[in-house]
């Protein structure tokens, strides 16, 4: 979440769209400090630190813990909010220190969604793992902070946070929000327009180690331990929410080389850049 | 004196029917839809007094996830006072576009029946569809009119 | 699982992760009462009659056009009416039938009142009403009334046209009414002489023949026919004209049971008394014209004008006026101005001459039926709760100045000395809650 | 005979008269406030009825005149 975000407001004034971006600001670092896993007085920190121990979850971790349990299922467990853990083996510092296999078996017992007991809202997740909601907790912010700015005006309202985004509407004159997306060596910025719902984007843009000329993006495979090769750079979604549009360009990277092919079989409505 | 009475009665009754005779409307889009052209719109006529109205926008709000950038939703407001309809707009958000119709210019335009009022317009502007009144029993009929137009669209080989 | 829903599932899956889902959803057609209640307390000067009327009205919206409403209304009545006879010199005694055997006396040169008058009454009405076309509603209910010494039950049926885009709208009103009356003591036979037992106004020398104790015959009953056919006609963005004609026949027993006439000499002392009699049957005709006009893009403006014929000879005209000022978003103001005259009945009288009770057809000594103007006079305040609910409070001041009709010429000298008609004054006051339950 | 007819003329030209005046279904904003409704709060009006009812000889005319009540 350390994206910086902006809010834009279709023919607000400056005074007002200030106060609104300072609540949209106010709900997104809520939420970061909520769940943020480098923070040690949160929801996440108890669970991570409960050794084995139930925890009871607050209402809204509740939620998204269920919305997790079917993306899990969604995405035949290559959604899985326990893969946190494999950062401990994978540092994606533009190395080559690519982890062998015998580093990937010691740290495979420790993932997997179907080993944690998730009776709502008690969780009870085996000693050593971990559960990381950053796979899409930027894009679920943005989502609640465009949900607040709508209750406080009926203007058109974009939120942004690092290139996931969610609109309310269309502009005033009932044009589309142009929106640039950032293709890592790539000088232009190619366009898209968005109407309403949200847009997300995920890529190997920043972080990925790369060894004997194949590249490892910071795109792991929970099932199998390994990064994903051989896909494209940049996907795009635009999708109902900036949530939905998240989880589906995850997903996507994560099926590589078919990543085109999955986003069709989900009807989803995005753009790849190979 | 009565036939004197009778023939001013009959005269004051006559007298408003003249002056209100309605303009005839062109059957051409007008100036405020041309921005959509190209794409099939779905116009509905809308007021924060309308009742029905409010009945209609979450079910208009799902259009656009439903038929993508093929299809244009504007919401049309005929509310005198802007602020009748932001105070609506608080509590029923649109997820379309608005456009503000103060005198009814639009809605004399095509001399809506009753409110609320739907129209579908085809890539050309020409009206292709018009329904009155909302009722949630009838939402698969309005869809089906919207199908049919954007399969019109389809056919005529218009810009996806 | 097939791909298209699977999509789906995520999309509704995310709405409730963000709660939209549920806000979307939010307005499940849930059924939901809108519930009038109000309360009035009536309060007439001089000891006449009060009244406390509390009243409940659920409305059910079934959603399509289609409301059910029920409503319940209880009314409590004490105090004292006229009983038609004439103030005397000397104390006069009746053996009141409204509420009890016991006797009342009526000091000299005051107005002889029933005050052994104590009424409890409940009604119930149900309606329901439907769209049976894009632009016809029908609506049918029916009402239940009881009290102890009346029992009314009735029904009616309306159907109501929209035309020309709702601009016009006709519609046609029957409604059936079916009344029991079943007065203490039976019901006396008219213009009979009433027992006055003990020291009745004047020595009565014609005491015995011909008396009636009040034990009259057996149940009345009338029937009560209302046709109703109205047009509303919208005449711009701002004002709308409503217009009514309404005909009401009554057949059946029309009098009141405890009503009587004072006879009196030339003196104008009462020598004796006698039932009241009313003919057996009544036709009311009724215009009524009301205007409404939405002002300053604020306010509404209500008048209407009624007037009302019947075979009784009798002839009314009404104004009604208020002007709703919503002074502030959520608050108004109501002044309330009526003004009512009515003509008398042919048969009224103040009292009957010596011997006249024999020759008359009819005759009743009802205020109601004489010949007066009022006045009602009051403001509503009102407004609505952030919680949506309404509330209102109004105070009227009602006053009736009659008009001296019906006095026999033999003893109107002697009259003339009595307040024949002391006029009414009331209080009115009335509190309002609508609230959705 | 003549009279008859008159009478039907008027009324028809009468009704089709009304079919111009009135408002466009756009600008029925102040018609459908709840102030402005022909009915705007009837159980008021209902107690008002039964007072007048009770204490004079003309009633409805709004609605239906029935008192349902002895009122004496």
């Amino acid at each position: 979440m350390a994206s910086p975000c902006e809010v834009l407001i279709d023919g607000a004034s400056s005074a007002q769209t200030a106060e609104l971006a300072h609540l949209a600001a106010a709900e997104v670092w809520r939420i970061e400090a909520h769940w943020s896993r480098y923070r040690k007085n949160n929801i996440v920190h108890r669970i991570n630190t409960a050794g084995g121990k139930p925890v009871k979850v607050d209402e809204e971790t509740a939620r998204f813990l269920d919305y997790a349990q079917h993306l899990y299922q969604f995405s035949d467990g290559l959604f899985d909010v326990t893969s946190g853990v494999l950062r401990r083996i994978w540092t994606f510092d533009g190395s080559d220190r690519v982890p062998d296999a015998r580093q990937i078996d010691a740290i495979l017992p420790l993932v997997g969604w179907q080993k944690v007991d998730w009776q709502s809202p008690w969780l009870r997740m085996p000693a050593g793992m971990e559960i990381d909601f950053g796979g899409i907790g930027k894009e679920y912010a943005v989502d609640r902070a465009l949900g607040l700015l709508r209750a406080q005006t009926p203007l058109p309202v974009l939120v942004n946070c690092g290139g996931d985004l969610a609109a309310s509407g269309p502009h005033l004159d009932g044009s589309d929000w142009q929106v640039g997306v950032e293709i890592p060596g790539r000088a232009d910025t190619p366009l898209m327009t968005l109407r309403a719902g949200g847009l997300a984007s995920s890529g190997d843009a920043h972080r990925y180690l790369l060894k004997d000329g194949v590249r490892y993006p910071h795109v792991l495979d929970p099932r199998s331990g390994r990064a994903v090769t051989g896909g494209p750079h940049t996907v795009t979604v635009r999708a109902s929410s900036c949530t939905e549009a998240g989880v589906l360009s995850t997903l996507a990277l994560l099926h590589g080389p078919q990543a085109e092919d999955y986003l069709r079989s989900c009807g989803a409505d995005a753009a790849v850049w190979w | 004196m009565r036939r004197g009475f009778l023939a001013a009665f009959v005269g004051l009754l006559l007298m408003p029917a003249l002056a209100l005779a309605a303009p005839p409307g062109g059957k051409d889009t007008p100036q405020a839809l041309k921005q959509f052209a190209g794409k099939v719109v779905y116009v509905d006529f809308w007021a924060s007094w309308c009742a029905p109205c409010a009945e209609s926008f979450p079910w208009l709000n799902t259009l656009q996830d439903k038929y993508g950038s093929r299809l244009v939703v504007v919401g049309v407001n005929v509310d005198e006072n802007q602020k009748d309809a932001d105070r609506f707009l608080q509590r029923h958000p649109a997820r379309f576009a608005i456009l503000r119709d103060p005198k009814g210019e639009l809605a004399a335009h095509y001399d809506i029946p009753g409110m609320p009022t739907s129209l579908i317009l085809d890539e050309n502007g020409a009206l292709v569809h018009l329904h009155s009144g909302f009722r949630n029993g009838d939402i698969a009929e309005y869809e089906a009119a919207i199908t049919r137009a954007l399969s019109g669209a389809a056919r005529a080989g218009a810009t996806p | 699982m097939q791909l298209k829903n699977r999509r789906q599932s995520l999309t509704a899956a995310t709405l409730t992760l963000l709660g939209t889902a549920a806000a979307g959803g939010a307005q499940a057609d849930g059924r939901s009462w809108d519930i009038d209640s109000a309360v009035l307390v009536y309060s007439e000067s001089g000891g006449r009659v009060q009244a406390i009327e509390p009243v409940v009205k659920g409305t059910l919206d079934l959603g399509g056009e289609r409301y059910f409403s029920a409503k319940l209304v209880f009314d409590s009545l004490t105090g004292a009416s006229p009983n038609g006879a004439t103030p005397a010199s000397t104390p006069q005694t009746f053996t009141g039938a409204s509420g009890g055997g016991r006797a009342s006396v009526t000091p000299a040169f005051e107005t002889p009142l029933d005050d052994r008058f104590k009424d409890t009454r409940v009604q119930g009405v149900l309606d329901y009403s439907f769209p049976v076309s894009a632009n016809g509603t029908l609506g049918f209910g029916g009402t239940v009334s009881s009290e102890y010494d009346f029992l009314s039950a009735g029904a009616n049926l309306r159907y109501a046209h929209d035309l020309f885009q709702n601009n016009t709208t006709l519609s046609v009103g029957l409604s059936v009414e079916a009344d029991q009356i079943d007065p203490v003591g039976g019901a006396p036979e008219p213009l009979t002489r009433v027992a006055t037992g003990g020291g009745g106004g004047g020595d009565d020398e014609g005491e015995g023949e011909g008396e009636n104790e009040g034990g009259g015959g057996r149940t009345q009953s009338k029937t009560v026919t209302d046709l109703v056919l109205g047009l509303t006609q919208v005449l711009g963005p701002r004002s709308l004209l409503q217009l009514n004609y309404s005909l009401s026949a009554s057949s059946g027993y029309q009098n009141d049971p405890y009503k009587l006439l004072s006879v009196v000499g030339s003196d104008g002392e009462p020598d004796y008394y006698v039932w009241e009699s009313r003919p057996d049957s009544r036709l009311k005709h009724a215009l009524f014209a009301r205007y409404k006009l939405f002002s300053f893009n604020r306010d509404v403006v209500d008048a209407s004008y009624r007037y009302m014929t019947d075979d009784w000879g009798i002839a009314s005209s009404t104004i009604d006026l208020t002007y709703r000022w919503n002074f502030a978003a959520h608050h108004y103001l109501e002044p309330h101005l009526r003004w009512y005259t009515q003509t008398a009945a042919d048969f009224y009288r103040v009292a009957l001459y010596d011997g006249e009770d024999q020759t008359v057809a009819h005759a009743s000594a009802d205020p109601r039926l004489g010949a007066f103007d009022a006045w009602t006079a009051g403001v509503k305040l009102g407004g609505t709760l952030n919680s949506g609910s309404d509330w209102s409070a109004r105070l009227e001041w009602y006053q009736q100045q009659s008009k001296l009709t019906g006095v026999p010429a033999q003893a109107a000298d002697g009259l003339s000395k009595f307040d024949l008609q002391p006029d009414l004054s009331a209080v009115m006051f009335t509190v309002g809650y609508r609230f959705k339950w | 005979m003549k009279r008859q007819t008159l009478l039907i003329t008027v009324v028809a030209l009468a009704l089709s008269a009304c079919s111009s005046i009135g408002a466009k279904p756009w600008q029925r904003s102040a018609l459908a406030r709840p102030d402005m409704q022909v009915d705007a709060d009837p159980v008021l009006a209902g107690l008002d009825d039964h007072i007048y009812f009770s204490k004079e000889a003309s009633s409805g005319g709004r609605g239906f005149g029935g008192g349902g009540c002895g009122c004496n």
